[in-house]
């Protein structure tokens, strides 16, 4: 799966995207974080307060309770900032 | 008329306004957004999701178009760097009657703030920079156009 | 920073926001009415009462600027007759942040067609001319902004 | 005193503006009016609907009960349409 990063978590993550071959356990998003948290503490600091991260699922806003399979594309961001 | 744009270079709220003007409408109302000196901000810098950002915009602006009988819209977004007093967002509308110009004009800055995928940091004269936090307020003026 | 003027010449949203751009406010917004080509309407003729009407557009500009703390409002309102398609008036304000130019701009051009002493006749492609009459959806507007 | 007139009322009067010496009788707006509409039968007809009918004196709106002592201009027109 792509995996993208924008502002903050980008920053913390020191990369804007990254390719990853996901676990057969990680089934949701959640899972997804949980699983990275414990690859690297980038993640787990990038991660570290759920309530100022959003997601999107090829390009569209979901919740963290999202299912993964069927999509190619994972964004993990802070809550948007624009205008 | 429907027109968004996403743009590294300079934006001025005329580049908004001109294509709306010849639409037959009685109406035109825009909002622009400038990058303000606070506290020894000296620059922003804009970041958003390619593709994303563009869909957003889209839904954005049709929702006014529909809600409002607009006659035109058009929402130009800068990203990259941009100095302070240097214009940030522009939005405008064309309508028939004032009403529902100067409504639909707010309810998209409102809305853009929300729902598109823009982020924001602060360079300041010390060189330190800050991701801007999202703020409640925002989230708030958004949610009282949900009917 | 305030602004009025009255003039038989073409305007422009342009006049009314350039002077506003480099006051170190985050937001700026405007309303532009443009003469509509209803029912057979060729062209408008805004007639106003010397003196007065700047009175009236300095008072509604008054407190626009105390009642939502702006850095700066623009009224320009062209008279004399004025072609369909051509601007009739451009109302503009700027302040630190969105909501304050919003209302502020909703605000004068609401009270502007209220309190302001102009009249508006209409000319027509088969030759007849008719005053406009006042509509009580305009006083309606107006009102709202009274606390 | 100065008497103007606007939009339709100074088209139904035929002029914009004309001096007149009001008679002793003569202490409101309303008198006023109702003077003007004995005189001729343009300022009846200008002054046929008094709800469309709006005033000022010096330049600040009226009621059609104020007195106009004290005043050099009284200005009588319909409803403002501008903007």
């Amino acid at each position: 799966m792509r995996l993208v990063y924008f502002a903050r978590v980008r920053e913390a993550i020191g990369m804007d995207c990254e390719e990853r071959d996901l676990p057969a356990t990680v089934h949701t998003i959640q899972d997804c974080l949980d699983w990275l948290r414990q690859c690297d503490t980038r993640y787990a600091l990038a991660f570290a307060d759920p309530v100022r991260l959003r997601y999107a699922l090829d390009q569209q806003m979901v919740t963290a309770e999202a299912p993964l399979a069927g999509y190619r594309e994972l964004a993990i961001f802070p809550p948007v900032t624009g205008g | 008329m429907k027109k968004i744009a996403i743009t590294a270079e300079s934006i001025s709220t005329a580049m908004a306004l001109t294509p709306l003007e010849n639409l037959g409408g009685g109406a035109l109302a825009s909002f622009t957004g400038i990058a303000r000196a606070d506290s020894g901000v000296v620059a922003l810098e804009l970041e958003h999701y390619p593709g994303m950002t563009e869909q957003n915009l889209h839904a954005v602006a049709d929702e006014a178009m529909t809600r409002w009988s607009l006659l035109g819209c058009v929402l130009i977004h800068r990203v990259g760097k941009i100095a302070v007093g240097e214009q940030v967002v522009v939005v405008a509308t064309a309508a028939h009657h004032r009403a529902e110009a100067l409504d639909a004009c707010a309810f998209l800055i409102d809305r853009l703030k929300t729902d598109a995928a823009f982020w924001k940091k602060e360079h300041r004269t010390d060189g330190s920079a800050l991701w801007v936090e999202a703020k409640s307020t925002d989230d708030a003026r958004a949610e009282k156009w949900i009917d």
